[in-house]
């Protein structure tokens, strides 16, 4: 197992650097000079040019690529340009926000994406059907930051039940952490619950076709039982392969949820940093979502051959 | 209504910012924590004249090449050491080294410390503005303790003299800045005054929060989880009509939009073209259309200024006269070359006046394309002159307030302005005349010459919409939010 | 017939053949299953070999080996003298490989649903390629023809067809290139008599008519004996018997194909002798000696440590079995 | 014990309704062994799903009677029939390589009817189990208890079919071709197990299959079944000494002989009707070697020929009254 | 052959029957019928733009800023007066083009890569981490890039939607590969020689077909929402391109007081993610060879 597990980090490190390069590439690539935006636009040129040399940027694109990563196999993911701290430090300081926002949403997306999938599937064609995927998809059919500004209105600024905007850290208070948190996972979570709910009904239908299904019924299982115990546990492949992606979906970061709720998460640190030409910390933030989507992908692997004993790994 | 004691201030600000070294300061949420933290030798006062802040005052010598500053007593960094003048030349050296705003010092001689309380700046040549030049809030030339002399740029440790220290700060969250104790304020004004006067500080922190969406600032202010809050659009701001916690508020002046026109980029190298361009603009509907609140003002200063010239520059302003355009068009020999009007999707006003503009330019019979980059790139184009653009906005906030040696820069580089001989020489004799009259007179030619030449073209005076909770009190408008002298009444 | 066996060279040589697979896991360590060990054997043109034996025997291993399904793990394949195992097997197999065919157990499973029955049956045709369109639907007709179908089912597809149909299609896909060579596996278990009755007397026509050689691998051990020539019993994925139809069937010498003859359910008798106990071993470890050793009624001390080598007993006939060591 | 009565099967399909199993009936006592043969597709399997009533329900249209000690399960609510399904009536699926749950371990398959109907916990479950795979000759049964089905061979998950359908030692056990992936020492073995068992508790079994020399064997009773349609039932040596219907006949002549080298194997001409277009008649006229004018213009009607022995053959029927 | 089967003819289906049979089952499938006609009335609406409306998308009029809808702008105007409802049916174009291309230009590429990962055992493992590091890009970050190298444009968005798409479509394909590469009508083409190429597009494909038609589905709608975000982040089609994320970003900032700005396109994007989902759920249904359809 162990073994797995660290051939398939090996498997992935070379492609991590690929991609780690092609970021640089495609960062470079980009208009836009992040110096002319250090500096201010009421600099002049000479000082323009003395930022960009100060931040070594007036090198050759290949020189650089190979400073960064001669520093990277060092352990140095190198210094943001914007945030006048380490590129580690910054993404330090946002894992958290992302992770908990991330962990939230999932645990109101699973029960209720599985439950709702199930529901369907189980009242194939009837009303019951019908009412569960159109709710379904009302998450998966409107834009979330729209949702979200409405939520706000209604939430916070009507009903004033929750705050409007920020992020309490977990260790300062629970109860306010959850509170900075329930909104903008609820809304993360109302678009992957209609995902995952679709594709659990699709799987749950598949299996419920099966033939094992008329073996447990002749035994006299009840329903219930075979739709848990029969049914549903045919389907965890299938669900744990989507769960998989909304995970690495919201490790990823909801940009929008988080710029809408001012949470400082890594999805808006790497849209700024973008924005901004902050080139060492768009390239370390990607090397940390890309490692973050490896591990995943692990993960679900070694569920597939817990939940499916069929599975093998050679 | 005496101040009452305690609290923090809850500001919900549109963003953070990335660092907090004076020397390196342009953006407006640098500057507004660096103006608590930090205080300058001379600064601006309510009126943008520059008065003395830890300077007792200053003396210009009559060739007007020696500054002498004489310190105030008894001023005491964050970390408890008193400031004396080896603090001071440190600044002003280390700003010579690293500060974007360096030319200012381009010219001096020697910086002398005579004693322990005073600090003298000797020029090579005479320089009537440089005081004014000392006063900017951009790259302010905030005192600092010599220890953070050969810190690199953007490194310092945030230590300041100034009526509240830095807190608790976790970027892209949140900022607080906390009540210094230990801050004397100057005894020789009745309170507050711009940047200078007696701050006296009744908070106990105020806390920046950043939110970057409007919607969310405006729904903190509505549930009460901001005190204040800025950058509001104008169409946004109204919802807070009719709150009885909340007044909207709108500050000017603030800031100027221009559109810029890149005079070495064809067509719009030729100048008729230039003049057809400003002859076809509605300055009425680009102010609708930004969503701002903005006021109509052909000046590049504002009215009352000392460099205000009067109506004898109003002729190039919201002409809107595409019939007119249409023919300077013609005897440009224009012949439908593509026009490229490049804005970003950052800011919402400039995207939505250079659409605006689009159309307008098309109705008087010119060939457009709409370039929407993001602010990045537009503004690295602004200022390289790359990217094929002839046409983009901007808004200009220190410039019009600090005088037209401010603005030189900027009038040159953003239009790549080349060999243009009447800006040389107004300039050239701007400079060399102690006269103020004489600077005025350059002042006004430089003015015409922009704007006939359609180098920049004068949209409006844009205000700030902020929101004030009816509870905090003592607000004073300002081109940026100062906490000192502010109270909270519960 | 039978004496063809002695005077024409086999098309298949197959010698000392091994399969393993690598099981286990999840913990557990990982193990080997000798699924196929050491089985050697010739196949004559115009023969049927027939192979029975228990489920799990290795059957269906041996016959995806021979037709270049299954990589083999040891010992060697040579067909129509081009060996298929080994460094260049791969080219070798290429060169051979439109003599061979292979029908599924399972003919439904066998057809691409989303195909035309003309184009799975001119698939083998299409990979190889040069045809004109005439020619291939032509041949089309006429496969169909030769199988009993109308020409007019060309453009149906699989699902359209009873079981004994399908059964048909899959074999005139087989015989798209005239092969020389095809495995049956299990090719009529699924049908009633009656279809299954059918399915055979045409593979019997083909043979007479074209010469084919099949490997033919089946439980039901009357159907074994109505189309073979010569059988290879399996026990444990090794061959203990291996001899001609007749003589297997009227004097059975291994105690294992005693004891499968025995059990055969007879319409017309009532009863069937008592069956022999216990289970086929793991092919996991395997017991030092003879691997039907705990099962067999005849078994003596040297069953339980020699494993018994495959050894001719009389002209054509093969057993592995101590007790005809002597013989 | 179980009397169907007028069974009718009709499967919901893309262009309607087709009529899967036509007015079945046949009755069957306790203790009694009765098999079902017939050509691939002629609704045997169908007719078994039917007792228990396991067809999905939206495209399944039954008519008929099923009675079971006197009740009727073709009306019986869910919750009802559920607790006869596993402990009165079970079955062995004729697939084994699906109809065993490929997520549970064979242990708690088997034992999962206990514990639904005897009410046992796990441990005594398992216990059973372990008990039950010994029954069908799994050796190493308590190792093996634990093991998925897909570390099984063919045959053996075909005996743990088995040993769940026996777990509960049912009254009535359905094998829908409980033998085929077993080779024939195995199959023989399963054969003297249900026989102990009919001795033992009085369990009567239908049993399905192809392979007329086990039905021979096992059943006292025999059905043939074509096109939906039982169209013989004999005692098991009548039909086998003298079957009646054309088609028992062509069937019986198609097996192949292991005694005997034949040259050509017999098939019955022709091929089973498409149940969505049976012939107006008789559905074996179009293949029968009897067929006469009257064969084609109506259904026949299924006829004593002689006590326990039932044919739908009018022509046969004539020629034996003519005969007797 | 004794028993050469001759049946009437009319017994099996012909070639065009099967077609119309098909079509039969579609159309009797409730959920595949809504959704056909809810895209179909989108898509008319669409094409029929300047024919339902008189003005042009792009038309300011700032005299009627925020006009509430009424009889003259039916959807109400945005903050140049700009009239939504001209705006949204204009959008239509853009993010059903946006929605499509990108749909299958992910599709495209997913099945590729998910059947050469599934039938080349050996780059397996090689291609499917480079499609998890694929998606580890952000589709904002190849956003960004592609309208820096290609220009902002539409097509750029097509193509970074496509590219974040790739690697979850693959996903699927592959899943379902795997399943169909074991089955014995692999094997079968390959005892008949067939290659690589041969067993991947006539065999492997076809029978794919039915996940990966149903995952397109839900793409197309996936990418028009996406269309939305990234212009709600400022990336998306550049304007004054009538996008109806465009539309929706524009109008964030009067959500309440114009909400019609925001309504009306998000209605359609709900509407045509709506269709497209019924509709996958119909073609699901109906691939699915188990499933009888009710009329
Ligand atoms: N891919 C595989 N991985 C692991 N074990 C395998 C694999 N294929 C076959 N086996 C094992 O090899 C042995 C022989 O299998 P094979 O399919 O050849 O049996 P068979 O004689 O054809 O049986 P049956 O009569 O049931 O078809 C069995 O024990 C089987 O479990
Ligand atoms: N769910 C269903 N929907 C439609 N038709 C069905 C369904 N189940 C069975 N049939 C049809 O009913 C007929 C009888 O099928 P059944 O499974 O009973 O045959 P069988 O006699 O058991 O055959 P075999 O010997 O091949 O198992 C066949 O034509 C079959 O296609
Ligand atoms: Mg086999
Ligand atoms: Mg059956």
């Amino acid at each position: 197992m162990l073994k797995l597990i660290a051939f398939r980090i090996a498997q992935a490190i070379p492609v991590m650097l690929v991609v780690a390069v092609l970021t640089f590439l495609l960062m470079h690539l980009l208009p836009g000079d992040p110096a002319t935006i250090i500096a201010g636009d009421q600099a002049d040129q000479a000082s323009i040019d003395q930022i960009r040399r100060d931040l070594g940027l007036d090198r050759p694109v290949p020189v650089q690529l190979w400073h960064w990563i001669v520093n990277l196999a060092q352990g140095d993911f190198g210094r943001s340009l914007m945030l006048n701290q380490a590129v580690a430090d910054a993404v330090k300081e946002r894992l958290p926000v992302t992770l908990s926002l991330a962990m939230l949403a999932f645990a109101i997306t699973l029960p209720f994406g599985i439950a709702f999938g199930v529901i369907a599937a189980v009242w194939r064609d009837t009303w019951v059907d019908s009412a569960v995927m159109i709710l379904a998809l009302v998450g998966v059919s409107v834009p979330n930051f729209w949702i979200a500004i409405l939520s706000v209105i209604l939430f916070s600024v009507t009903l004033g039940w929750l705050p409007s905007a920020g992020y309490v850290p977990l260790h300062d208070s629970f109860s306010g952490w959850l509170a900075s948190l329930i909104q903008p996972a609820v809304v993360l979570a109302l678009f992957q619950i209609g995902y995952l709910a679709r594709m659990t009904r699709s799987a749950m239908l598949d299996v419920l076709d099966q033939d094992y299904i008329r073996t447990a019924r002749a035994k006299g299982v009840a329903v219930n039982t075979i739709i848990v115990k029969h049914a549903f546990r045919n389907t965890l492949m299938q669900v744990v392969t989507v769960a998989g992606y909304i995970l690495s979906l919201l490790i990823g970061g909801s940009v929008v949820i988080e710029q809408i709720f001012a949470l400082p998460g890594i999805g808006r640190l790497l849209v700024q940093a973008i924005m901004a030409r902050d080139y060492p910390v768009v390239q370390g933030t990607m090397l940390l979502l890309g490692f973050a989507f490896v591990f995943i992908n692990i993960l679900i692997d070694l569920i597939y051959a817990y939940v499916d004993p069929r599975v093998r790994y050679d | 209504q005496d101040p009452k004691m305690g609290g923090t201030i809850l500001y919900a600000n549109n963003s953070g910012p990335g660092q907090l070294d004076p020397q390196m300061a342009a953006s407006l949420v640098e500057l507004e924590v660096i103006a608590h933290v930090f205080e300058p030798l001379i600064s601006m006062d309510a009126n943008y004249d520059a008065k003395p802040m830890l300077a007792e005052s200053y003396e210009i010598s009559d060739d007007g090449k020696t500054f002498t500053f004489p310190l105030r007593k008894g001023v005491k960094f964050h970390d408890g050491q008193e400031m004396t003048s080896a603090d001071v030349k440190a600044t002003f050296e280390r700003y010579a080294e690293v500060s974007p705003g360096k030319a200012t010092l381009a010219d001096v001689k020697e910086y002398r410390t005579p004693d322990d309380y005073t600090f003298v700046i000797e020029l090579n040549n005479l320089n009537a503005v440089f005081i004014d030049q000392l006063k900017t809030p951009v790259y302010p030339f905030s005192i600092m303790p010599a220890s953070q002399r050969n810190k690199p740029a953007r490194e310092i440790d945030v230590v300041g003299t100034g009526p509240f220290k830095l807190g608790e700060w976790v970027k892209d969250s949140h900022l607080v800045i906390e009540k210094n104790p230990d801050y004397t304020p100057r005894d020789d004004a009745d309170g507050p005054d711009g940047y200078v006067g007696k701050k006296e500080v009744y908070v106990d922190a105020v806390r920046y929060n950043f939110l970057p969406e409007a919607n969310a600032r405006v729904a903190a202010m509505q549930t009460g989880e901001a005190d204040i809050t800025t950058a509001l659009p104008l169409d946004l701001a109204k919802r807070l009509e009719g709150n009885d916690k909340v007044t909207p508020v709108t500050v000017f002046p603030y800031c100027q939009q221009y559109l810029i026109v890149h005079s070495s980029q064809a067509p719009t190298d030729n100048r008729q073209v230039r003049q057809a361009i400003r002859e076809a603009v509605n300055v009425e509907d680009l102010i609708l259309a930004s969503g701002e609140a903005a006021r109509e003002n052909f000046s590049m200063v504002y009215p009352g200024g000392a460099f205000f010239v009067g109506d004898d520059n109003a002729g190039w302003y919201n002409q809107n006269d595409p019939a007119k355009a249409a023919e300077t068009l013609k005897a440009a020999g224009y012949n439908g070359e593509e026009i490229v009007l490049q804005s970003n999707t950052n800011y919402s006003y400039m995207r939505d006046s250079i659409l605006v503009l689009a159309e307008q330019l098309k109705a008087a019979g010119m060939n457009v394309k709409v370039d929407i980059t993001d602010w990045t790139t537009n503004a690295s184009n602004m200022q390289s002159g790359d990217g094929g653009w002839n046409v983009s906005t901007t808004s200009f906030c220190s410039n019009p307030i600090l005088g037209p040696q401010q603005w030189q820069t900027m009038i040159y580089n953003f239009p790549h302005v080349e060999n243009n001989k009447v800006l040389d020489d107004a300039y050239a004799k701007f400079y060399a005349s102690l006269d103020l009259s004489d600077r005025v007179a350059a002042w006004k030619d430089i003015e015409a010459e922009v704007l006939d030449g359609a180098y920049m073209i004068k949209v409006s005076d844009r205000g700030s919409n902020r929101a004030i909770a009816n509870d905090l009190k003592g607000f004073r408008e300002f081109n940026i939010n100062l906490f000192w002298g502010m109270w909270l009444d519960r | 017939m039978k004496d063809m066996a002695d005077t024409t060279d086999p098309i298949i040589r197959v010698r000392n053949l091994s399969r393993d697979f690598q099981v286990g896991g999840r913990g557990r360590k990982r193990q080997t299953l000798h699924a196929v060990s050491d089985a050697s054997f010739d196949v004559l043109p115009g023969e049927t070999l027939g192979v029975v034996g228990e489920s799990g025997s290795g059957k269906s291993t041996i016959g995806r080996m021979l037709v270049g399904l299954l990589p083999a793990t040891r010992g060697e394949i040579e067909l129509f003298g081009e060996t298929i195992t080994g460094p260049s097997g791969k080219q070798a197999l290429a060169k051979v490989r439109h003599k061979l065919q292979f029908v599924f157990q399972d003919p439904h499973a066998a057809m691409n649903p989303r195909m035309r029955i003309s184009d799975i049956i001119a698939e083998p045709i299409d990979v190889r390629g040069g045809w004109t369109r005439k020619d291939r639907a032509d041949r089309v007709a006429e496969l169909l023809e030769l199988v009993g179908l109308s020409a007019a089912f060309a453009d149906r597809f699989p699902h359209e067809f009873s079981g004994g149909q399908r059964q048909r299609i899959v074999i005139a896909r087989a015989l798209a290139l005239d092969p020389a060579f095809i495995v049956c596996d299990e090719a009529v278990a699924a049908l009633d008599v009656s279809m299954q009755a059918q399915v055979i007397n045409l593979l019997m026509d083909l043979q007479q008519r074209l010469g084919l050689s099949y490997l033919f691998i089946a439980h039901d051990l009357a159907v074994v004996r109505a189309v073979s020539t010569r059988i290879a019993v399996l026990y444990a994925g090794e061959i203990v018997e291996l001899s001609d139809k007749r003589s297997l069937y009227t004097d059975p010498k291994h105690p294992y194909t005693q004891a499968l003859l025995a059990a055969i359910p007879r319409p017309e008798v009532g009863t069937r002798k008592p069956p022999i106990r216990g289970e086929v071993p793991s092919l996991l470890n395997r017991p030092p000696g003879c691997t039907l050793c705990p099962r067999c009624p005849k078994a003596f001390d040297r069953c339980r440590t020699e494993a018994p080598a495959l050894r001719e007993v009389a002209p054509g006939r093969k057993v592995a079995c101590h007790l005809y060591d002597g013989v | 014990m179980l009397q169907i009565e007028n069974l009718s099967v009709d499967f919901r399909v893309d262009s309607g309704w087709i009529s899967s199993v036509t007015d079945v009936s046949f009755t069957l006592g306790p203790r009694a062994s009765l098999g079902i043969v017939g050509e691939s597709g002629s609704g045997k399997s169908v007719t078994a799903l039917s007792v228990l009533r396991l067809h999905a329900a939206r495209n399944t249209r039954m008519r008929g009677r099923i009675m079971f000690d006197g009740q009727d399960l073709l009306t019986l609510p869910e919750r009802r029939m559920r607790e006869i399904r596993g402990r009165d009536i079970a079955m062995i699926f004729q697939d084994p390589m699906h109809s065993l749950n490929p997520v549970l371990t064979i242990g708690d398959q088997i034992g999962e009817t206990l514990r639904i109907h005897q009410k046992l916990d796990a441990a005594a479950a398992q216990k059973a189990a372990i008990g039950l795979l010994d029954m069908v000759r799994i050796p190493d049964a308590a190792r093996r208890v634990t093991d998925y089905p897909h570390q099984l061979s063919g045959g053996m998950r075909q005996r743990v079919m088995i040993a769940m359908a026996i777990a509960c030692r049912p009254r009535l056990l359905i094998a829908d071709e409980p033998t085929t992936a077993l080779d024939v020492t195995v199959q023989a073995q399963i054969l003297d197990l249900l026989r102990d068992l009919r001795e033992e508790i009085g369990m009567s079994v239908i049993l399905i299959s192809h392979d007329l020399g086990l039905v021979a064997e096992f059943a006292e009773r025999v059905l043939v079944m074509y096109a939906g349609e039982l169209v013989e039932e004999a005692p098991s040596l009548t039909m086998f000494a003298r079957p009646a219907h054309p088609y028992s006949e062509g069937l019986l002549k198609a097996i192949p002989s292991a005694d005997e080298d034949v040259g050509r194997l017999y098939a019955i001409p022709g091929r089973i009707p498409d149940p969505g277009r049976r012939p107006p008649g008789c559905n074996f006229a179009p293949r029968c070697p009897l067929v006469q004018p009257a064969c084609t213009a109506a259904p026949p009607p299924l006829a004593t020929m002689e006590p326990g022995h039932l044919i739908r053959c009018p022509v046969r029927l004539a020629a034996m009254e003519t005969t007797g | 052959m004794t028993d050469a089967t001759t049946l009437p003819a009319a017994a099996m289906p012909p070639r065009s029957a099967r077609r119309r049979i098909l079509m039969r089952r579609l159309w009797r499938h409730r959920s595949f019928r809504v959704g056909a006609g809810i895209v179909a009335v989108i898509v008319l609406m669409a094409v029929a733009a300047p024919l339902l409306s008189g003005g042009q998308p792009n038309a300011m009029s700032l005299r009627n800023r925020f006009a509430p809808p009424s009889a003259d702008f039916i959807f109400g105007a945005d903050n140049f007066g700009r009239d939504i409802f001209t705006r949204v049916l204009y959008g239509a174009r853009i993010s059903l083009w946006i929605g499509f291309a990108s749909a299958m230009l992910a599709a495209a590429g997913g099945a590729l890569v998910g059947m050469a990962s599934a039938w080349f055992r050996k780059l397996d493992g090689i291609i499917m981490r480079i499609m998890d590091a694929l998606l580890a890009f952000p589709a904002i970050l190849l956003a960004i890039g592609i309208n820096a190298a290609l220009g902002p444009q539409v097509s750029s968005v097509i193509i970074a939607l496509a590219s974040a798409y790739v690697p979850r479509m693959a996903r699927i394909v592959r899943a379902a590969a795997l399943v169909v590469r074991e089955l014995d009508y692999v094997d079968a083409a390959r005892v008949s020689g067939a290659g690589a190429g041969r067993i991947i597009f006539r065999h492997i494909l076809p029978n794919v077909m039915a996940p990966l038609l149903v995952s397109v589905t839900f793409v197309f709608a996936y990418a028009i929402l996406a269309e939305a975000a990234l212009s709600f982040l400022g990336i998306g089609p550049p304007p004054p391109h009538p996008s109806w994320g465009n539309i929706i970003a524009e109008g964030r900032d009067y959500s309440v007081e114009a909400w019609w700005i925001m309504l009306f396109p998000g209605l359609a994007i709900s509407l045509a993610a709506l269709g497209m989902n019924l509709l996958g759920d119909g073609l699901r249904d109906v691939l699915d060879p188990r499933l009888k359809i009710e009329a």
